[in-house]
């Protein structure tokens, strides 16, 4: 165990916001589901009972008569976000003191650095280079997480859970962010921080970054496995399998979706755009986890082979 | 960077603490000065003063001394009626050796005495240096003489000491110089005349001798203790002997050269 | 006024002249005088500056937030739970308050700043030894900006949480994303200016995706049949050069301090804006019922 | 809204956030006392170095000033002082009347008197100028008339003046007076006020004139400061004020802050850690460097490393962090610094460690495997040379056609005539031009042919082996030189058994066929003596461990009789450079008898006839070794060769090695040889074209730190904080498989390096010469390229290693030969015996003599077994065949050494033709008693020269410049120290110098210098003079 690696890698001055992401990220997880579980039990009670449901105030937060529905933002508001800032200030006062931003080397084209690596938030783009050809990684994937975020609003045809936590009524969107989010975004810049090595091998924590370090990696591509060589044939094997992919994951949500209950009174308010696209970006969404799945586990790398590209 | 994440968090304790105690004290710690160690002169005390004699024998077939041949210098040549002898390996009659070179090497350590009165000789007569084997204090005068009707150059080779060489003009005015460090021997020849050669033994302490026809030598005036002696021969590696001197005793020492 | 004051310390010397009734009517002047500076708040030069009483009133509390250009991205009033810390977990007013220290912070770092070759890495070492503060500078610009992409992380993990995002307030979320993608990309061309191996290489890698863009990059797929090299792709155009020198230096210097920056705030000028337009801050809105949910009308 | 009265207070509006913004607006306060502290102070830790520094340098001071202040009592008591002094005192005891009288005169009468008028004067002259003004200015005519007017007026205004009286008693007069009365008093008494003036400083010039004397004495009498000065020091520490010391040369955009802290470096007084206590405010240790390296041109950090900008912390400014590629040299590596600029030289002053360096770097034929520019570069340039050559003649033929060409056209009738001339001087330009490359042509031939004889191999040739070596003696060898040699420069190579017996058997049989001629048996003991005193112990060695005795330059004999065969030996050491074949480079082979007989030619090859027998190229006629011929007789030959062979053990047995002659090792024994770069050392059958196997080290020393193969040790290096070129360098010299540990590779993947077992202090000199050689941050003008005499100096340097110079003579004070180091010459009659010194050689010589002298040494063709200078050294000055390239060097390197100008003339002027009398004079002179001259110089007479131990006066003619002839004779201990030409032979006599002893009578009234009389005499000596003062000798 190389303690010493894994200390100086986490106090590396432009790693220190992931090691802080590291806390934080669970801590609001956690911070946001609390509440949204306490709002969960309210709604629980108020479906309960419809005398309550008429006269309560649907808030965890307590009211009594009496009490203004709202305050004025002078100074209720205000002092908050100047506490806020003051809070704010003092951390990067600190930080900024006791942490020198880097400065390496001066720049120097004929010398690679070994890793060279993105900024840190960029290393979940960097790290699916691994499972995908840069156009995907790089550029496809990045674009489809963009207008994917983007979409969600008009995606989303909850209209439950407007403007307070809920777990309960929204248990579908929040799955699929936090998968999202920390299942894949997080987890990916942290493994490309602390498990990428020299020459983007994968490290597990402890083990000491060698720069001469030699693994064997045969990536085989799906057709070879089963043994199909003509181009031709790869291609069309290989969008063959794509497409039973496609038509698999698809099936899977749907049925998700469609299971009896909640879902089922949502999906039935999507209109078919609405549907076909949470589809698609579900499925691409899926499809990062299957291929490093492939990758890492049966270390394939392509499936569909094509003369133009590769997937 | 954690070192600096460490230090700054420290040096701000630092400076609470600071404020704390108020300022620390600015004192430059006295730096000693280095004068030298006043040398006090070490008197012999004549009451309690020892003696040390004693003869350097040669055991072995005496070597026959080499001749020396002057026909470079006719004027050398002519100063001599009989065949001048080589001093190299002096045998006496008694079967001594002389020109031997005997001296305290060792027992007097930290001690200093007083400076030599007055200086030595070396003179050059008969295109020979006389004598062949002197010693002297360090820093003692040694007074060059040319008695010769011909230019001298002395041409001392020391290794301690600093090398020099002068000519020196038939009754040209004597040359004196001193050597201010000991050293055994200092090897002192004529580059003009090749064969004229001497030594000169420079000590820093008034305890040496010289054997002469007699083979004998005195070195008087010890304060008592344990030394080592040690004889100088031009030719025959040195010799030492360890003596140990009674308050005015008078102590017999013997040295013995061997010939081949 | 002064020379009143002058005339008032005078009297003390002559003693002769007190009595004398024009002093005494100035004595009292210099009275009043003094008086009126007890009350600041009566003070012209405050009134002019603030036209809102600051007493305890309703109204004036009102006014004082609405009569005031900075404060009046909020409402006169609030939700009273949106108060508390929980709710909105100040994200976004923190991640702005970020990137107003950056902005200032930046401005400050051009002063010092040249973008070419050499010089640029040059100027660094002499922010870092001799510019007063200039390493303090460095470092807190640095880490705003880092600290900023965290913030605006948690701040759309927050907004996704609350369902914030609903109607009204779609189109805002969208802003958001444009936002969040723009801080990136702040960050991403300030990486390159120190010019050191560590920004070096991570906008050579940064970039060298781009050249595998569809179409657009000379190895991306369609890229060569679209006739793409490495001197006329989009990375090209990106770095102004094959390789990352001292054009990608000085395209990166121009994004980072002119062009991004002023984009972002525009968009945030829209963001606030429709913050403010849908209604203010999204909740705590009291709980919907599953059972309420109107019926949606079919088109 | 009006709110109904709660029952209870609302939480979001009663609780109070008051504490919370208290604390955290503290908190934040906090961090900004602590962000202004980290600025102002722990950001600048060199406030504390500079306040303790002006502390301890001030008690410093303190403890020196009583010590000097006496020094300088001293000197006020000297009687030159006293004497100064006393004069002062009169002197200005003279003045003191008429300066009292002058002064009485300027300030009681001219000075009020001139003040007095002043103000009222000055006021109507600037009226007046006004006006003038008005009136240049003015437009018409009549304007001017009436501004005329005007100034007339002014000018003729009387007014009323109260004038302090002239008389000097103060009292006041009254004047009416007008402009010009005002304005002729006005200028009378300014001028009388300068008149004064001058006059007070007249009067008290020989005061100051005798008080500035009186100062210069003190100087010059003062050891270290005087008392004034340190007072001075002191007050500068006294308002001492702390911020950052800088050098800034703007040339090269550096910044230095180093004196930041290293505050005595540049003191005037001499600081170190013992004076101050601390190491940090050391002065610098050699102000010689910094005088030829003012820091105000070249900073620090140029010559040091480390980061000059940072002052936060030693670790920063030393620049031992991480990212910081120029960190401080350590203080055993300093001299890298050197080196940067420095990279033509092999000898560098102030530079030991680094010129150990490079000499290890040469001697020991790193080279060989590692290109380094510079070193060993003749191949190189006799390449570039002939490709030259080539190119020149294709242009050359390309002139003759265009030439033919233009011809035609001339001769052609159609072409019109002012074409043709035209023409025609084109064709004169293009046939001079084609002349002017024939010039080139030739000069590029001769540099060809020298550096044919320049290329050298650092180890012996191994053609030689089957007529040299002792067959079974090649495995042996070959396994572990060291084991039979300690001090072999032959590294020892991990070879396994059979690699061993492979290259063994190559070499064996690679080697050519060839016989010797059989000689007679010599006499050993004989070769002993002429062993010892010939001069072959200058580079060579007899003796192990700590009996060795000799040079460590070339082998160590002590067991070569084990080895080698007698007859070899003999033709070894009577001509080291005769090969049994010539090698062609063209046909690349090396050609037999059969090749010459082919050709109808004898078998005869040398450096007169050099060319090829099939295709007419110059051919290798030499052996590539440095050994010269020391031009012995055939007898004293075989008596040396006859000596070596009995240096051996006679216990050494030695197992037979059958396989030697196995054909099929042969080839594998090739590739081997020529795996691990045995060419680079040796001169091999079939490896003569090898290239260098190693990595070229020119820039090593700024190669990226990722470049360097620290294997399986990257991680521990770190660890252990030797992660740096210093650690590989060291580690790798130490133990060159160092970096193979623990890697599993095959015999041939293996680290070649072979281990040639360096001692610490060889290490660490080549570490720092390694550590130095890096790509310069410094501009070209930083380098130290000079063109001049300097220039020179360096490339002279290169020859006196190349062929061991040093083992003999003396070149720089204090450097000892290796023969002053034998202990035969420890004896004063062979101190004698000694080769020249050659200090100032440059002065002494006539360059001309020494280009005679360098190319035969014997100074003659046929009697060649002497020592053409000296011949009463039993050390011979060896002929070392230098190339015309060769000794023109060397010849300039001595001239410049003692910055002689080249060509030399003999300067007539010093040698003014003697008269008859004067030559008589002379001749006496040297022939009388007192004058030893003729002791010890050799006249030519046998007899007499049989004792002679200084050269012949005839020589001086051709040899010496007059100039150092008499410099030397008045005292040649200055020159050459420990020479045996003793000082004081003459005395000063007023300004001229007489002989130091009786001088014939005939000298009674010549008046002129006798030293310079004996110069002319010298240099205008002949055979007949030289015979009589022979015969003087042999007579009486």
């Amino acid at each position: 165990m190389d303690w010493a690696q894994i200390w100086e890698i986490a106090v590396t001055p432009d790693n220190v916001p992931i090691t802080a992401l590291l806390f934080l990220a669970p801590f609001y997880t956690w911070y946001g589901l609390r509440q949204a579980f306490a709002n969960d039990r309210l709604i629980a009670q108020l479906e309960a009972s419809p005398e309550m449901a008429k006269t309560h105030h649907r808030k965890v937060q307590a009211w009594k008569p009496g009490w203004a529905r709202e305050v004025h933002t002078w100074p209720y508001l205000l002092r908050i976000e100047f506490l806020a800032l003051l809070i704010v200030t003092a951390i990067l006062m600190v930080w900024s003191i006791t942490l020198d931003a880097p400065l390496e080397e001066p720049a120097n084209p004929n010398l690679t650095m070994n890793p060279a690596k993105a900024p840190w938030y960029f290393l979940g783009l960097q790290e699916m280079l691994v499972y995908f050809d840069p156009w995907m990684a790089g550029v496809v994937l990045p674009t489809l997480i963009i207008v994917g975020l983007m979409a969600i609003p008009y995606i989303d045809a909850n209209p439950l859970g407007a403007g307070y936590y809920t777990y309960r009524q929204r248990k579908w969107a929040i799955w699929t962010f936090l998968v999202g989010f920390l299942g894949l975004w997080v987890s990916m810049v942290i493994i490309g921080t602390f498990i990428r090595g020299p020459g983007w091998m994968w490290f597990w924590p402890g083990v000491t970054w060698d720069h001469d370090r030699l693994v064997f990696e045969a990536n085989r591509d799906l057709p070879d496995l089963v043994g199909i060589t003509s181009m031709a044939g790869k291609s069309i094997f290989g969008g063959f399998v794509s497409l039973l992919y496609v038509a698999g994951a698809g099936w899977a949500f749907h049925k998700l979706i469609t299971r009896p209950g909640f879902n089922r009174k949502i999906y039935e308010r999507m209109n078919i755009l609405q549907y076909v696209t949470m589809q698609l970006l579900l499925i691409l969404m899926l499809s990062l986890p299957m291929k490093m799945l492939a990758k890492l586990v049966f270390r394939i790398k392509y499936v569909w082979i094509t003369p133009w590209f590769n997937i | 960077m954690n070192r600096k994440t460490l230090s700054s968090i420290a040096t701000l304790a630092l400076l609470l603490g600071a404020f704390g105690c108020g300022g620390g004290s600015g004192s430059s710690e006295a730096v000693k000065t280095d004068a030298p160690a006043a040398t006090a002169v070490t008197k012999v005390d004549p009451a309690t003063a020892a003696t040390i004699t004693g003869k350097v024998a040669f055991a072995g077939k005496a070597p026959a001394r080499n001749r020396l041949i002057m026909d470079a210098e006719p004027d050398c040549k002519a100063l001599h009626s009989a065949p001048v002898l080589g001093e190299e390996v002096v045998v006496n009659a008694n079967g001594t050796l002389a020109n031997v070179f005997v001296y305290v090497k060792a027992g007097l350590e930290g001690k200093t005495f007083e400076p030599a009165q007055g200086g030595i000789a070396l003179d050059q007569k008969g295109c020979v240096y006389r004598p062949h084997v002197s010693g002297a204090r360090a820093g003692q005068l040694i007074s060059i003489t040319n008695s010769d009707p011909t230019t001298h150059n002395i041409h001392p080779m020391p290794k301690v000491n600093r090398e020099w060489n002068r000519s020196q003009p038939p009754r040209g005015a004597n040359i004196e110089q001193s050597f201010p460090r000991p050293e055994i021997m200092i090897p002192v020849k004529c580059n003009v005349h090749p064969w004229m050669k001497s030594y000169i033994g420079v000590v820093d302490h008034p305890f040496f001798a010289v054997t002469g026809e007699q083979g004998t030598f005195e070195i008087k005036g010890l304060p008592p203790g344990e030394y080592t002696i040690a004889a100088w021969h031009e030719k025959y590696p040195a010799m030492e002997q360890k003596v140990t001197v009674a308050a005015s005793a008078s102590q017999a020492v013997e040295f013995t050269f061997k010939g081949d | 006024m002064p020379e009143d004051n002058g005339n008032a310390q005078e009297k003390k010397g002559l003693s002769g002249l007190l009595d004398r009734p024009e002093i005494q009517a100035l004595k009292e002047k210099v009275k009043g005088d003094v008086q009126a500076f007890k009350k600041p708040t009566k003070t012209d030069l405050f009134k002019s500056m603030f036209r809102v009483k600051h007493d305890e009133t309703p109204r004036s509390r009102a006014l004082g937030v609405l009569s005031n250009v900075f404060l009046h991205l909020h409402p006169a009033k609030v939700n009273r739970d949106a108060v508390a810390y929980n709710y909105t977990w100040g994200m976004g007013g923190i991640t702005f308050y970020l990137f107003v220290v950056l902005t200032f912070t930046g401005a400050l770092l051009m002063f010092y700043y040249h973008p070419s070759k050499i010089v640029a890495f040059r100027d660094i070492l002499y922010l870092e030894h001799d510019v007063p503060f200039g390493k303090l500078l460095r470092n807190m610009h640095r880490w705003a900006a880092h600290l900023m992409i965290i913030t605006v992380w948690l701040h759309m993990f927050r907004v996704y949480l609350t369902g914030s995002y609903k109607k009204p307030r779609e189109f805002n979320w969208l802003v958001g994303v444009i936002l969040l993608v723009l801080t990136l990309l702040l960050s991403f061309t300030g990486y390159l200016l120190p010019d050191d191996q560590l920004g070096f290489w991570a906008v050579t890698v940064g970039t060298s995706m781009a050249r595998a863009t569809p179409l657009l990059g000379h190895e991306g797929p369609f890229g060569p049949e679209l006739g793409m090299t490495q001197f006329n792709d989009v990375r090209f155009a990106l770095l102004g050069g094959s390789i990352v020198d001292s054009n990608a230096l000085l395209r990166s210097y121009i994004w980072h301090c002119i062009a991004i920056p002023i984009i972002v705030s525009t968009f945030l000028v829209v963001h606030f804006w429709r913050v403010r337009k849908d209604g203010g801050i999204s909740g705590p809105s009291p709980v919907v019922l599953e059972g309420e949910i109107k019926p949606e009308r079919k088109i | 809204m009006p709110e109904t009265p709660t029952p209870e207070p609302d939480p979001v509006v009663s609780s109070s956030l008051s504490r919370a913004l208290l604390i955290s607006a503290l908190v934040v306060f906090l961090t900004l006392v602590w962000g202004i502290a980290d600025e102002t102070f722990f950001m600048r830790p060199w406030k504390r170095y500079q306040s303790r520094f002006v502390d301890k340098y001030t008690a410093h001071l303190k403890r020196l000033q009583p010590a000097q202040a006496q020094g300088e009592e001293g000197i006020h008591k000297t009687a030159t002082y006293q004497k100064l002094a006393q004069q002062i005192e009169e002197a200005k005891k003279q003045a003191a009347p008429q300066r009292a009288a002058i002064n009485k005169e300027l300030n009681e009468s001219i000075r009020p008197r001139l003040e007095s008028l002043q103000v009222k004067y000055q006021e109507v002259r600037s009226h007046i100028a006004a006006l003038t003004y008005e009136l240049e200015t003015a437009g018409g005519e009549g304007s001017k008339k009436s501004i005329r007017a005007d100034i007339e007026e002014v000018r003729k205004e009387r007014h009323d003046l109260d004038l302090v009286k002239a008389d000097g008693s103060g009292g006041v007069e009254r004047q009416e007076w007008d402009f010009a009365e005002m304005e002729r008093e006005y200028d009378r008494l300014k001028q009388r006020r300068a008149e004064l003036q001058t006059e007070v400083i007249r009067a008290s010039a020989p005061v100051s004139a005798l008080e500035r004397q009186r100062d210069a004495y003190v100087k010059e009498q003062m050891t270290g400061l005087t008392r004034e000065q340190i007072q001075g020091l002191l007050n500068k520490m006294d308002q001492f004020p702390s911020d950052i010391k800088q050098i800034h040369v703007r040339q090269i955009d550096l910044v230095d802050r180093c004196e930041s802290c290293h505050l005595g470096t540049r003191e005037p007084v001499e600081l170190t850690k013992a004076s101050l206590g601390e190491a940090v405010f050391a002065g610098h240790p050699t102000r010689d460097l910094l005088k030829i390296h003012n820091p105000e041109r070249f900073g620090c950090s140029p010559c040091h490393n480390g980061n000059g900008v940072a002052t936060t912390s030693v670790i920063k400014a030393h620049g031992y962090y991480k990212h910081w590629l120029w960190p401080l040299f350590k203080q055993e590596n300093i001299e890298a610094g050197c080196q940067q600029c420095h990279v033509r030289e092999i000898v560098t002053d102030h530079a030991e460690t680094l010129n150990q360096g490079r000499e290890l770097f040469r001697g020991r034929g790193c080279n060989g495997c590692h290109r380094f520019e510079g070193f060993d570069r003749e191949p190189e340039l006799l390449q570039a040379a002939r490709q030259q050559m080539r190119q020149i003649e294709m242009e050359r033929a390309d002139a003759e056609r265009e030439m033919a060409r233009t011809f035609q056209k001339i001769d052609d009738p159609k072409t019109p005539l002012e074409e043709a001339d035209r023409l025609k001087a084109r064709a004169d330009q293009i046939r001079v031009n084609a002349n002017r490359m024939n010039e080139r042509l030739e000069q590029l031939d001769v540099q060809a042919s020298n550096l044919m004889r320049e290329v050298k191999k650092i180890g012996p040739s191994l053609k030689e082996v089957r007529v040299k070596l002792r067959k079974e003696w090649i495995p042996v060898w070959i396994k572990d030189p060291h084991e039979f040699r300690q001090t072999t420069k032959m590294p020892t190579f991990r070879l396994s058994e059979e690699e061993i017996q492979a290259i063994a058997a190559f070499l064996w049989q690679s080697g050519v066929e060839g016989k010797l001629a059989d000689h007679p048996m010599g006499n050993a003991g004989r070769g002993k003596e002429l062993f010892e005193t010939r001069g072959c112990l200058a580079c060579h060695s007899v003796g192990e461990g700590d009996k060795l005795m000799g040079g460590t330059f070339a082998a160590n004999l002590s067991r070569v009789g084990e080895k080698t065969n007698y007859q070899y030996l003999v033709r070894w050491v009577h001509n080291p450079r005769e090969r049994t074949r010539p090698y062609c480079a063209l046909e690349k082979k090396d050609l037999g008898p059969a090749d010459y007989a082919k050709a109808g030619k004898p078998f005869r090859f040398d450096l007169a006839n050099a060319v090829c027998p099939n295709d007419g190229y110059t051919l290798q006629v030499q052996q590539m070794t440095v050994m010269p011929s020391l031009r012995l007789t055939g007898e004293e030959t075989r008596d040396i060769a006859a000596y070596l062979t009995t240096l051996k053990r006679p216990e050494a047995s030695y197992a037979a090695a059958p396989y030697l002659d196995d054909p099929q090792l042969k080839q594998k024994g090739m590739s081997l040889a020529r795996n691990y770069g045995c060419a680079g050392c040796h001169e091999i059958a079939g490896l003569e074209d090898e290239g260098r196997i190693g990595t070229e080290l020119t820039k090593e020393g700024s190669k990226p730190i990722e470049r360097l193969d620290f294997a399986l040790f990257g991680h521990p290096a770190k660890n252990e904080g030797w992660y740096n070129h210093k650690g590989f360098f060291e580690r790798k010299l130490k133990q060159p498989d160092f970096f193979d540990q623990g890697k599993v590779r095959t015999q041939l993947e293996r680290l070649k390096m072979p281990n040639f077992h360096l001692a610490g202090p060889e290490i660490n000199a080549l570490t720092t010469f390694l550590l130095g050689s890096v790509e310069s941050q410094l501009p070209e003008t930083f380098h130290y390229r000079p063109e001049d005499q300097r220039r020179d100096i360096q490339e002279g340097w290169w020859i006196v290693r190349k062929y061991n110079c040093m083992g003999c003579h003396v070149l720089r004070a204090n450097q000892p030969s290796v023969f002053m180091t034998l202990p035969r010459y420890q004896d004063p009659d062979w101190k004698e015996q000694l080769p020249p010194q050659l200090v100032g050689e440059g002065a002494r010589v006539d360059p001309n003599w020494l280009v005679r002298f360098l190319a035969n040494p014997a100074l003659s063709e046929s009697d060649t077994n002497r020592n053409g200078l000296r011949p009463y050294l039993k050390a011979r000055m060896p002929t070392f065949t230098f190339s015309e390239g060769e000794v023109d060097k060397l010849v300039r390197f001595f001239m410049a050494l003692s910055s002689q100008a080249t060509p030399y003339i003999q300067p007539k002027l010093k040698l003014e033709q003697l008269s008859e009398t004067e030559r008589t004079m002379a001749r006496q002179l040297f022939t009388s008693k007192g004058a030893p001259c003729l002791k010890c110089h050799a006249t030519g007479n046998a007899a007499h020269d049989a004792r002679a131990t200084a050269p012949n006066f005839l020589a001086a003619k051709d040899r010496l410049k007059p100039g150092w002839t008499y410099r030397w004779m008045l005292d040649p201990a200055r020159i050459a120290p420990g020479t045996s030409m003793p000082s004081e032979l003459f005395r000063r006599e007023g300004t001229r110098w007489v002989f130091n002893g009786p001088v014939p009578d005939s000298f009674k009234g010549y008046s002129k210098d006798h030293a310079d009389l004996l110069v002319r005499y010298m240099f205008q000596f002949t055979p007949e003079e030289i015979r009589r003062l022979g015969g003087g000798v042999a007579g009486n």
